[in-house]
């Protein structure tokens, strides 16, 4: 796999605080690989995890899940909801087959830019030395 | 044996005698001369029909969806737990349901009879074996060596006490704990070994949602993956979308599923479906646990949540 | 038909500098369903609005992408632009290639084509898009405030000053809840009832405030602006409107109990009023001990009142009223210190909690000011106080800071000081937390006067000959300590009303593992729930002291005026949405919510022959947030989030990843 | 049903007496028990200052026995309560250290039954049963119930009675007829643990608890605990010496048991020169 390939990670973010954590990456102007496309959605107890399956078939080498910090959640338990479901559904992926390092969750709060690039950048980092992911995939 | 039978078929009668129910999901024999098939009787005249099923008996829980109210029902315990599957799905009212349980010793798979079922002429339990009779002769089997696999991980022989009949018979299954061997070893796979399995089970599915109409805990009045919009799940039958439907499946019965294996049983091409209900089902144990008093008995573990629930997440 | 039009923005250099603007136009324009593209220097400026609304006539277009800058900053101004040029604003999407795109990446060659997929996932979402109307609700212009301690008070008389009618309800016989037991207030010792009196009685004058005592609220149905609410009044026996309050069937009634109001350290007869100044200054017959009730004899205070007042016939009145914003300040109560089996209280009079000190010290209290011991009325010459009982310890109490404790302790020891020159006190603590404007000051004037901090934990109270020894821990010497102890104050934690988790649940509102009511945001929005409408005051959300709870009410007030100013309220049209045809009425999504906007609704319908009915959820666009849990929790597919559809983020994935 | 009985190394040592007077006691009320075959040491109290995995395996050892005997396990001695109570309660709850546990011991191990302290088991026969086998009331004998440590804490699983206000002893000694004084230091640590390395403190501990008896009007203490007993019993320098009884001497001699049998004759301050004196031996 050549150096600058770039692999493509789906990004499902909450508005209020990580989609907020992306806004906060860019204003100030810190730079991660161009490898994340984002999907804004009111809470991340709006992600199903069927979406992220659905990414893969498409051709996602990675997703991420991102939302409030627990106890923060604009919607007060949204993400306690996102919490449970993907535990098991990371479980059940990974029992799948699906290599574990292609679908990270985390809690990125609106004032975490910083933390927003340092994802991006060892994920992007991660999924290049694995390569494009073959599994659950489309043949496109 | 035949007691309980005779004791059954009284239930059922005087069940519609008393105005009780307009239909009765019951066994009835089948096809062969000692399998059962499901039945829904409308009329006590039919009581005769009832059979217990000594052997391949389905799980007769779903059928209840299509039973005039109020309806009666013959349970054993893996069925009781389908009901009330339906009932906290809200997909049938417990006021509508007559409910007789029946204990039960075990219900035989003939599949694990080493005789091709056309030979059999009869099966007969006889305590701790199955006596198959064939036009040559008999064969005497251990009986815990023909079962179900659902009645090797039961949770109890004996007969379902939310019921409004109390049926017990003089043998019954012993619980037995649910076997989670088969999920070990696909965890200690490497991923690529676990997606080259999967890969090769889900290439056998031909998408003909047996396992999905069998199950108990699958009650929707529309699959969501019927919808055309939004498609959830393309119609062509390609390796991905299998993934897609078996996650998509195992992930809506995850914390739901009662354990029966029906849809096991159901799948003509013999994908080991409870090896996926079953890892939801310990995943959400060990994480979650099950019995934490704060939730309410009737809230589902994924419709819920705990402030100190572990986290994996940074 | 579907007529997209795209808008891809230069932000001066800001996007064009790093972005290939012309080229992202130029893949916009064959994508599916674009028919127009158009690039503009400042979008956002007039001239770029301008172009955005002169396209929209002139391309006849139906759907508007704006590749620019994040929609957390310009997507009002954009959805506003297109409702102007007359088309409905949700059909509005926009493609943030500039805090996502532009701005991270410095290589043209890499944020080029990203944003091109930007902009594909916008034009796929929005192609997706329906026009939504938000909708209107009337607001009942009358507030419901439940509990009259200080926090309910002072809620009621800032909403009535605004000129909105305000009830409050309290379950005791008289408003004036914990502070009325308090004898002076930290940090400048006034006496607590000189200064809640005047407000009590402020609030019984009120034309804009009806009290209701001895009442309590059975249930809450509805929604911001249109609470229905269902009221009990408890039967007081007495006519109120006859009453003088001249208080000759107290003195007359033949039967006595343990004084709430005291304590449980003086009494009270059957007829009583819990304190001279209650408001409604009328007595309280309690059915629970009156002769009359429970003898079937007896009726003095009958025969004794002049002004036939007294009425045993009278029965509980149920009200079914309609409000429009609701305040919470039930309040908090005292920590049960018998859990602590090592300080005795219960076991030994002389061991008392913060709250019966209180009653000791006041005048109107059970020994007239006196502060004397409960077992042989002595007065006491040395007194410990223990600190955080059943606050800050996980294994006994709660984990939290009680907050009020350091500083009415401190309280305690110089009012200790003043009522009995010579005495000495000792305050095992485990440390001291004054922070707030003079409580510093205060607590060193309660060490200069000659109190003794220990810091330390006691592990153990005995009485031997008359005294309580107090066993403890210096834990700066790291020394053993006794103290021989005429009297022991447990500073107790304040701790959620036992029944707060069954009001929370009427209220639709959530509350914290111990059962205070849990605020929207810990930070940004300290007074509103996640219930649109209910409001929170006092100590029902966490211990604190009277200056911030006043400070909270008067805000809570704020935000019940503020919602009272406006004639209708609009709802967010980014709702949840129920497709009837396909959900199998399970109701998962109705425990998944967190704004109880789900409930169950019957629907009849054919079936073949048949007409049966069947049960679906249904959410109420008055609560619901959009926060779109539900949509997960359905497995049928019927759960839908408007503005955020499955159809739309299934869409959007597909686009991205082309 | 009956118990199996867990004596451990104080019952065979310093504490023959207990012993004595536990399995007279249980044989006089018919309740049943048989000793654990082949029981080991429950690694009291030095195991689990050094290794948690040694201090649970050392009794999940016994505990396994007896679930295999199908009996519940009984002990007289509170540390070995302490330690049985404590491995069945981390057997429990902490599925990793029971895995790591039960394969070294090749066995499994169900819980199903709650380790128990010998008061335990007189409860569950119940102090009316238990006062009405009483021949010989000791009337006048007025008694401090001393309770100590491992019975009551840690409270998660030491959970005998009340960890700071217990009552369950005083309950059991009054149905001999015997007044149990109320006295604070019911709970006082005893300071056994060092009773070797740091005799002075022991000591001082010993004395003051034995002085509180005293000035609350006891003239004797009961014990249910080993160290407790010899600790108090060898360690207290007061002006009044007050006699350690374990709770077992005390209902055996109201049974009407022999004073030797029962071990009175063993202890340090003379346990039977205050029975004579009140004519109750």
């Amino acid at each position: 796999m050549s150096l600058d390939w770039q692999p493509k990670i789906v990004g499902f973010t909450c508005n209020w605080c990580s989609y907020a954590g992306a806004d906060l990456a860019g204003t100030s102007r810190m730079s991660y690989p161009a490898s994340v496309r984002i999907i804004r959605v009111p809470c991340s107890g709006r992600i199903n995890p069927v979406f992220v399956i659905r990414a893969f078939q498409r051709g996602a080498d990675g997703v991420l899940v991102a939302g409030c910090h627990p106890g923060d959640c604009h919607y007060s338990t949204g993400n306690m909801y996102a919490r449970r479901r993907f535990q098991v559904a990371r479980r059940f992926m990974e029992y799948l087959g699906m290599d574990p390092a292609r679908l990270e969750i985390h809690w990125i709060s609106a004032s975490e830019g910083q933390k927003f690039q340092e994802v991006i950048r060892n994920m992007t980092d991660r999924i290049r030395a694995m390569g494009p992911n073959r599994k659950m995939r489309e043949i496109l | 044996m035949n007691d309980l039978r005779e004791q059954l078929r009284e239930a059922v009668a005087s069940a519609f005698s008393q105005g009780r129910v307009r239909s009765f999901v019951c066994l009835e024999k089948g096809f062969y001369p000692f399998a059962s098939i499901p039945a829904i009787l409308h009329s006590g005249s039919e009581a005769d029909r009832v059979q217990l099923g000594l052997s391949d008996a389905p799980l007769l829980a779903k059928y209840l969806l299509d039973a005039p109210k109020p309806a009666g029902i013959v349970v054993r315990q893996c069925d009781a737990l389908g009901v009330s599957r339906l009932i906290r799905d809200r997909r049938v009212k417990r006021e509508d349901l007559y409910i007789v349980s029946v204990s039960c010793p075990g219900v035989v798979d003939t599949a694990k009879i080493p005789v091709s079922p056309y030979q059999i002429t009869a099966l007969e339990n006889a305590g701790d074996a199955l006596l198959v009779h064939t036009a040559l002769g008999r064969t005497e089997l251990p009986w815990a060596s023909v079962l179900l696999d659902r009645c090797l991980s039961c949770v109890s022989g004996s007969a379902s006490p939310d019921a409004d009949v109390v049926l017990e018979g003089e043998k019954e299954k012993l619980p037995a704990p649910v076997d989670y061997s088969g999920i070990d070893k696909v965890e200690h796979m490497t991923p690529d070994e676990r997606y080259a399995m999967w890969e090769k089970e889900f290439a056998k599915c031909i998408r003909c949602f047996a396992c999905r109409n069998a199950c108990p805990a699958c009650s929707c009045r529309k699959c969501s993956l019927d919808l055309a919009e939004p498609e959830w799940l393309s119609p062509a039958v390609t390796l991905p979308e299998q993934f897609m439907f078996h996650f998509t499946r195992a992930y809506h019965v995850a914390g739901r599923c009662v354990g029966c294996g029906e849809c096991e049983r159901a799948c003509p091409v013999g994908l080991p479906l409870m090896k996926l209900n079953r890892k939801f089902t310990r995943d959400i144990e060990t994480l979650f646990g099950v019995d934490d008093a704060r939730i309410p008995r009737d809230v589902e573990v994924l419709g819920t949540f705990l402030p100190d629930d572990p986290e994996e997440f940074c | 038909m579907i007529r997209i039009g795209v808008f891809v923005c230069w932000c001066g250099s800001n996007i064009a500098g790093t972005v290939d603007v012309g080229k992202v136009a130029e893949e916009s324009a064959k994508m599916p369903g674009v028919v127009h593209v158009e690039q503009n220097k400042y979008t956002c400026s007039d001239p770029g609005q301008d172009s955005i609304r002169k396209a929209i006539k002139e391309h006849r277009l139906d759907r508007v992408v704006v590749a620019a800058c994040s929609p957390r900053m310009h997507e009002m101004t954009f959805r506003k632009c297109a409702a102007s040029a007359g088309l409905n604003q949700y059909l509005v999407e926009m493609a943030n290639i500039r805090e996502h795109c532009s701005w991270v990446h410095s290589d043209m060659s890499v944020a080029t084509p990203k944003a091109v997929d930007i902009v594909r996932r916008a034009v796929a979402k929005v192609k997706r898009s329906v026009p939504l109307f938000p909708s209107t609700i009337p607001v009942e212009k009358r507030a419901l405030v439940i509990g009259g301690g200080i926090a309910g008070i002072q809620a009621a008389l800032d909403i009535a000053e605004a000129g909105y009618e305000v009830t409050i309800v309290e379950r005791e016989p008289t408003i004036g809840g914990r502070m009325a037991q308090l004898d002076k207030t930290f940090p400048t010792l006034d006496c607590s009832s000189c200064i809640l009196t005047p407000k009590m009685v402020d609030a019984a004058s009120h034309p804009g405030i009806r009290i209701l005592t001895c009442s309590e609220v059975e249930d809450i149905s509805g929604y911001v602006g249109n609470f229905q609410v269902r009221l009990r009044k408890r039967a007081r026996s007495i006519d109120e409107a006859r009453c003088t309050a001249c208080g000759i069937c107290i003195s007359k009634c033949p039967t006595s109990r343990d004084s709430e109001f005291n304590m449980g350290l003086g009494t009270r007869k059957a007829i009583y009023m819990p304190f001279p100044q209650a408001v409604p200054n009328k007595p309280t017959i309690d059915r629970e001990i009156c002769r009359h009730f429970t003898e079937g004899k007896c009726g003095i205070c009958q025969k004794v009142c002049p002004s036939g007042a007294v009425d045993f016939s009278q029965e509980d009145q149920v009200l079914n009223e309609k409000f429009g914003a609701v305040v919470a300040a039930t309040g908090a109560t005292q920590f049960s210190v018998e859990a602590y089996g090592e300080y005795g209280y219960g076991r030994y009079p002389d061991v008392i909690t913060g709250l019966e000190l209180e009653r000791l010290i006041s005048s109107t209290g059970p020994t007239d000011g006196k502060i004397r011991r409960p077992s042989d009325g002595r007065i006491p010459r040395t007194v410990v106080f223990i600190k955080c009982v059943g606050s800050r310890d996980e294994n006994k109490g709660y984990p939290y800071c009680s907050k009020a404790c350091c500083m009415y302790t401190a309280k305690h020891a110089i009012l200790l000081k003043e009522k009995i020159p010579g005495a000495s006190a000792y305050v095992f603590y485990m440390d001291v937390r004054a922070g707030g404007k003079d409580y510093e000051e205060f607590y060193q004037r309660s060490q200069e006067i000659g109190t003794r901090y220990v810091r330390g934990r006691v592990s153990r109270i005995y009485p031997l000959d008359g005294k309580l020894i107090v066993q403890g821990e210096d834990t700066l010497l790291g020394q053993r300590v006794e103290v021989e102890a005429d009297l022991v104050v447990l500073a107790a934690a304040m701790v959620p009303q036992i029944d707060a988790p069954e009001m929370a649940r009427k209220l639709g509102i959530s509350y914290n593992q111990y059962g205070f009511f849990s605020e929207a945001h810990p930070k940004l929005r300290p007074v509103e729930t996640n219930t649109a409408g209910v409001f929170l005051a006092g100590t029902c959300q966490g211990p604190k002291d009277i200056p911030e709870t006043v400070a909270q009410a008067s805000a809570a007030a704020v935000k019940v005026i503020s919602l009272f100013a406006k004639s209708e309220l609009t709802t967010n049209p980014n709702v949840a949405s129920v497709d009837e045809s396909l959900c199998s009425g399970c109701l998962w999504c109705m425990n998944v919510c967190p704004y109880k906007a789900i409930e169950e609704k019957i629907i009849t319908e054919r079936a073949g022959k048949e007409t049966v009915t069947r049960s679906v959820a249904s959410v109420n666009t008055g609560l619901c947030q959009g926060c779109g849990a539900c949509t997960v929790a359905c497995r049928d597919g019927a759960m839908n989030l408007l503005g955020f559809t499955n159809e739309q983020i299934l869409a959007e994935v597909e686009a991205l990843c082309l | 049903m009956g118990y199996a009985y867990y004596p451990g190394c104080s019952l065979h040592g310093t504490a023959k007496e207990y012993d004595m007077s536990s399995r007279a006691c249980l044989d006089f009320l018919g309740i049943e028990y048989r000793e654990l075959p082949d029981w080991s040491c429950c690694g009291a109290s030095s195991a689990h200052s050094v290794d948690h995995t040694l201090a649970v395996s050392l009794p999940a050892r016994n505990l396994i026995l007896a679930e295999q005997m199908n009996l519940p396990l009984m002990t007289p001695c509170t540390a070995c309560y302490s330690r049985l109570r404590g491995a069945h309660h981390a057997l429990r709850s902490d599925p990793g250290l029971a895995r790591k546990v039960l394969t070294a011991l090749g066995s499994e191990y169900k819980g199903r039954y709650e380790p128990l302290s010998i008061l335990d088991v007189l409860y569950q026969y119940g102090p009316e049963a238990v006062g009405e086998k009483v021949t010989k009331k000791l009337k006048e004998l007025k008694v401090a119930c001393y309770y100590g440590c491992l019975l009551l804490r840690p409270p998660e699983y030491a959970d005998f009675d009340d960890p700071e206000n217990p009552g369950k002893m005083e309950r059991l000694v009054e149905t001999t007829g015997a007044r149990a004084v109320d006295w604070p230091h019911r709970t006082e640590c005893c300071g056994a643990s060092l009773s070797l390395s740091d005799t002075k403190l022991v000591v001082s501990l010993a004395t003051f608890i034995v002085d509180m008896a005293a000035r609350h009007g006891a003239e004797c203490i009961v014990t249910a605990c080993p160290m407790c007993q010899a600790n108090l019993d060898m360690r207290q320098r007061g002006r009044t010496k007050l006699p350690v009884y374990y709770v077992t001497e005390l209902l055996g001699l109201a049974f009407g048991l022999e004073p030797k049998r029962l071990g009175l004759t063993t202890h340090m301050v003379n346990a039977m020169g205050l029975l004579r004196a009140k004519q109750l031996a």
